[in-house]
């Protein structure tokens, strides 16, 4: 009996080394690592990114400054009227202002790229949210 | 304890810290005594992500709280939107159209198989078992890029909201997630032959941190934990919610209560969730996905239950008249698992097998913490 | 089911029960402090094996905690919240540790944050917060806004 | 160091600085789910030699990963003061600028750069891959023009 117990782990061994194996089938499928600088995984439309200011259309209501849990957003002066300013350091891109805003002067648009150096540059004024850089 | 005695008065318990920078601890510093290779007692000490989300939900409003509420467990963020959700709807005393029920349920699955797959990627990263759990990361942007498209959020969808969901599904969204589904039942067969029927990973995870269901019970266990020693208990079964009632699908249990049957408990999940999702996706009712809410909620309070992946996630909410909750108490699944089983099943393990028992239970730290 | 253990309950603790009733499916009781752990032992007696939760409530106007008792029986099925009020000040009420051993960590959490005292409890040191001066934070008297505002952002 | 060696060498230090960055394995809360891309297959970091380690004292680049709690930032002032210089830092996610979600948190700390000099800040909450991608390709490109770091 000794000689089927050794024969029968054996092939327990083997089987433990060789069904493992089965990932070589990825030595053919195309590699999932995309090159980061030239591909990369898009956002999709509808994505909630970086804000878009429309400001013709803001009344300088306010009502996006209340509704943002992370009070991220201040109204301030721009060309005579009172315009929002978001400080994307405390945004949490909920888009909450966005859908309750009465005008849809606020959108989010797909761009999600945002480092930067330095504090102060987290800031995004009234000219730099209507503008998309 | 099998230590022996001439050695019992020089005995100094030697403390290991499973420390917060510990690459399988994932900010949980439990302070181990250990008496050679064996664990006398283990002490956890959590804290490291405590935001104080109670507090802070008292002082936003529901809308605000629904945002917040997905930053609790940060591995499945979907089922804290639908514990919130359905305790303010309870409140308020009003009921979500048909088809948002519907959407609610088809995210909750798609966040609870992205959750078993996450924990796979980190179950085989905690054993070494590096191939599987570069091909499990690499799975998750699948079901990512499903909540991309249909929340506009990859990571924290903020999509459930009192009333409803924030906006419809996209056209085509079934035949994606049917496509998905697809592929993530073949990729079983393969986690399969490379984790779950792995000769190391069977012999670590079997005949290790053993506890039959009276013990598992007093404990407070819930969900696959609990369901691995034996017992049939899923709110989604006992307590039906959302459009569970509609949809009918096996509870896994497992008979041992050690950490292997627990591992198959949630590999099982996986399969029964994506029956699921075929069956909510056949016939998802038309209609309205959300009915208006006023801010203000009714004086009372209210209790709801529902089945989070790693177990029942309760939440209490008391409300006085305004729009903001008077208190929420949420009792996260993984409360019980860190601090109250996982000292249990490691008093008298050994030493290299206290990252397999921990991550046989399946803990989220920041859903512990809150 | 849950009709025989209304009654049940009704018989046994007619003077320390104040309120029984059935809501959609889930037991409310009402308990004074007197009566609570006999309740809540001849509940577990009952079935009701699993202690989800137990929550603190802080009503500061009537200067009294709530707290409740969440429980659920796996063999029937069923759900029970059992509520007691107890004093503000020199809140104290026994632990229910040798009922539901899981106990434990959900009152050694509510000691944390509202400094409810658990007699029985065989440890309640500290859970999350670590060298913590101010007074435990869930309480509805400690503003959480102010204290930031103060130790953070350095205004007075 | 810039007087003993030519500026040819320099360069070719800062220029090896840049391609061997060694982040330290202390990922803290959000921030590192979006890791997952670049720790494994999606995106993998070791293309651009960047490698995680276990030990403080073998990294260069302290990754914040997200909110601090009073409790962790011991931890963390504790892993920055073991790393050897040159020392570089990242943060994830608004709640370590400003407190972000938990702006009125009692426990968690709202500007990380009182404790750890950061000098990325990666916007997002949490941020996307490519934007964690993004904030790693300027932190290079900053060693590679010659940033000693701490």
């Amino acid at each position: 009996m000794g000689m089927m117990a050794t024969f029968r782990s054996i092939v327990k061994r083997l089987r433990g080394i060789l069904k493992p194996l089965v990932i070589s089938r990825y030595l053919t499928t195309k590699p999932m690592t995309l090159r980061f600088p030239e591909e990369s995984l898009e956002s999709v439309q509808g994505y909630r990114g970086r804000h878009l200011l429309e400001p013709e259309k803001c009344i300088g209501c306010g009502i996006c400054v209340s509704v943002c849990p992370n009070n991220a957003i201040e109204l301030v002066e721009f060309m005579g009227q009172r315009y929002p300013q978001i400080h994307l350091g405390k945004c949490c891109f909920c888009a909450l202002c966005a859908e309750y805003c009465p005008r849809n002067a606020l959108k989010m648009t797909r761009l999600a790229t945002i480092s930067i150096f330095d504090r102060p540059s987290a800031v995004y004024g009234p000219e730099e949210l209507s503008k998309l850089l | 304890m099998k230590s022996n005695p001439e050695k019992e008065e020089t005995f100094v318990p030697f403390h290991l810290p499973f420390g917060p920078q510990h690459p399988a601890s994932g900010h949980f510093y439990g302070s181990v005594k250990v008496d050679g290779e064996e664990v006398v007692e283990l002490e956890p000490y959590p804290g490291y992500l405590h935001r104080g989300l109670e507090k802070l939900m008292e002082y936003r409003t529901h809308i605000q709280n629904s945002v917040l509420v997905d930053r609790i467990c940060v591995l499945e963020p979907f089922s804290n939107e639908m514990g919130y959700v359905n305790v303010v709807e309870k409140i308020a005393g009003i009921e979500a159209p048909e088809r948002a029920q519907s959407i609610r349920t088809i995210m909750a699955e798609l966040g609870r198989i992205l959750s078993h797959i996450t924990w796979i990627a980190i179950v085989s990263l905690a054993l070494g078992l590096d191939s599987g759990a570069r091909i499990a990361l690499g799975d998750r942007e699948g079901i990512l890029r499903l909540n991309e498209v249909a929340t506009g959020g990859r990571i924290y969808p903020c999509y459930f909201i009192p009333g409803g969901v924030r906006r419809d599904l996209p056209e085509g969204f079934e035949e994606k997630t049917l496509e998905e589904l697809d592929y993530l039942k073949s990729q079983l067969n393969l986690y399969d032959s490379l984790i779950f029927r792995n000769e190391t990973f069977v012999t670590r995870m079997s005949g290790v941190g053993i506890f039959n269901a009276k013990e598992a019970i007093a404990l407070g266990a819930t969900g696959p934990n609990l369901r691995g020693c034996g017992v049939e208990s899923d709110v989604r079964k006992d307590e039906p919610y959302a459009a569970y009632p509609r949809v009918n699908f096996r509870v896994m249990t497992m008979k041992e209560g050690d950490a292997y049957s627990r591992v198959l408990c949630r590999r099982g999940e996986i399969a029964e969730s994506i029956s699921i999702l075929r069956q909510l996706l056949q016939d998802t009712p038309k209609g309205k996905f959300r009915i208006k809410m006023t801010t203000r909620t009714p004086k009372g309070n209210a209790y709801f239950c529902c089945e989070a992946a790693r177990g029942e996630l309760c939440f209490h909410m008391v409300s006085d008249g305004t729009d903001k909750p008077y208190r929420v108490k949420v009792r996260g699944p993984s409360f019980s698992h860190t601090l109250s089983e996982f000292p249990y099943l490691a008093r008298g393990a050994q030493i290299a097998d206290i990252p397999a028992i921990y991550w046989s239970l399946d803990p989220c730290p920041p859903d512990m913490d809150r | 089911m849950s009709e025989e253990i209304i009654s049940s309950l009704k018989s046994e603790f007619a003077d320390s029960i104040l309120k029984v009733f059935l809501e959609d499916k889930k037991i409310l009781v009402t308990v004074k402090k007197e009566g609570f752990y006999d309740v809540l032992s001849s509940l577990k007696g009952m079935g009701f094996d699993h202690l989800s939760d137990v929550t603190c409530i802080d009503y500061i106007k009537e200067q009294e905690f709530e707290i409740f008792y969440h429980l659920w029986a796996h063999k029937k099925k069923l759900r029970v919240s059992v509520k007691v009020r107890i004093p503000r000040d020199s809140s104290s009420i026994r632990s229910v540790t040798d009922l539901w051993t899981g106990a434990q960590i959900h009152e050694r959490e509510n000691h944390e944050m509202f400094g409810v005292n658990f007699p029985g409890n065989p440890d309640l040191s500290p859970l999350f917060l670590e060298d913590w001066e101010e007074i435990p934070p869930l309480r509805k008297d400690f503003d959480t806004r102010k204290f930031v505002r103060r130790k953070y952002y350095g205004e007075e | 160091m810039e007087k003993l060696r030519p500026k040819a060498m320099i360069k070719s230090i800062h220029e090896a600085r840049a391609w061997s960055l060694w982040v330290v394995n202390y990922f803290n809360s959000c921030g590192f789910i979006e890791l997952f891309p670049w720790l494994g297959s999606g995106y993998d970091m070791e293309r651009f030699g960047i490698r995680v380690v276990g030990s403080p004292r073998h990294a260069d680049v302290l990754i914040v990963a997200g909110y601090i709690t009073q409790k962790a930032v011991k931890r963390v002032r504790r892993i920055y003061d073991q790393m050897p210089s040159p020392k570089y830092a990242m943060a994830l996610g608004s709640c370590c600028m400003t407190g972000g979600m938990y702006w009125d948190s009692y426990s968690t700390v709202k500007r990380i750069d009182e404790y750890v000099p950061v000098d990325v800040w990666v916007l997002g909450c949490p941020p996307r891959p490519e934007n964690v991608g993004h904030g790693l390709m300027m932190l290079m490109k900053k060693i590679k023009g010659g940033f000693q770091g701490h």
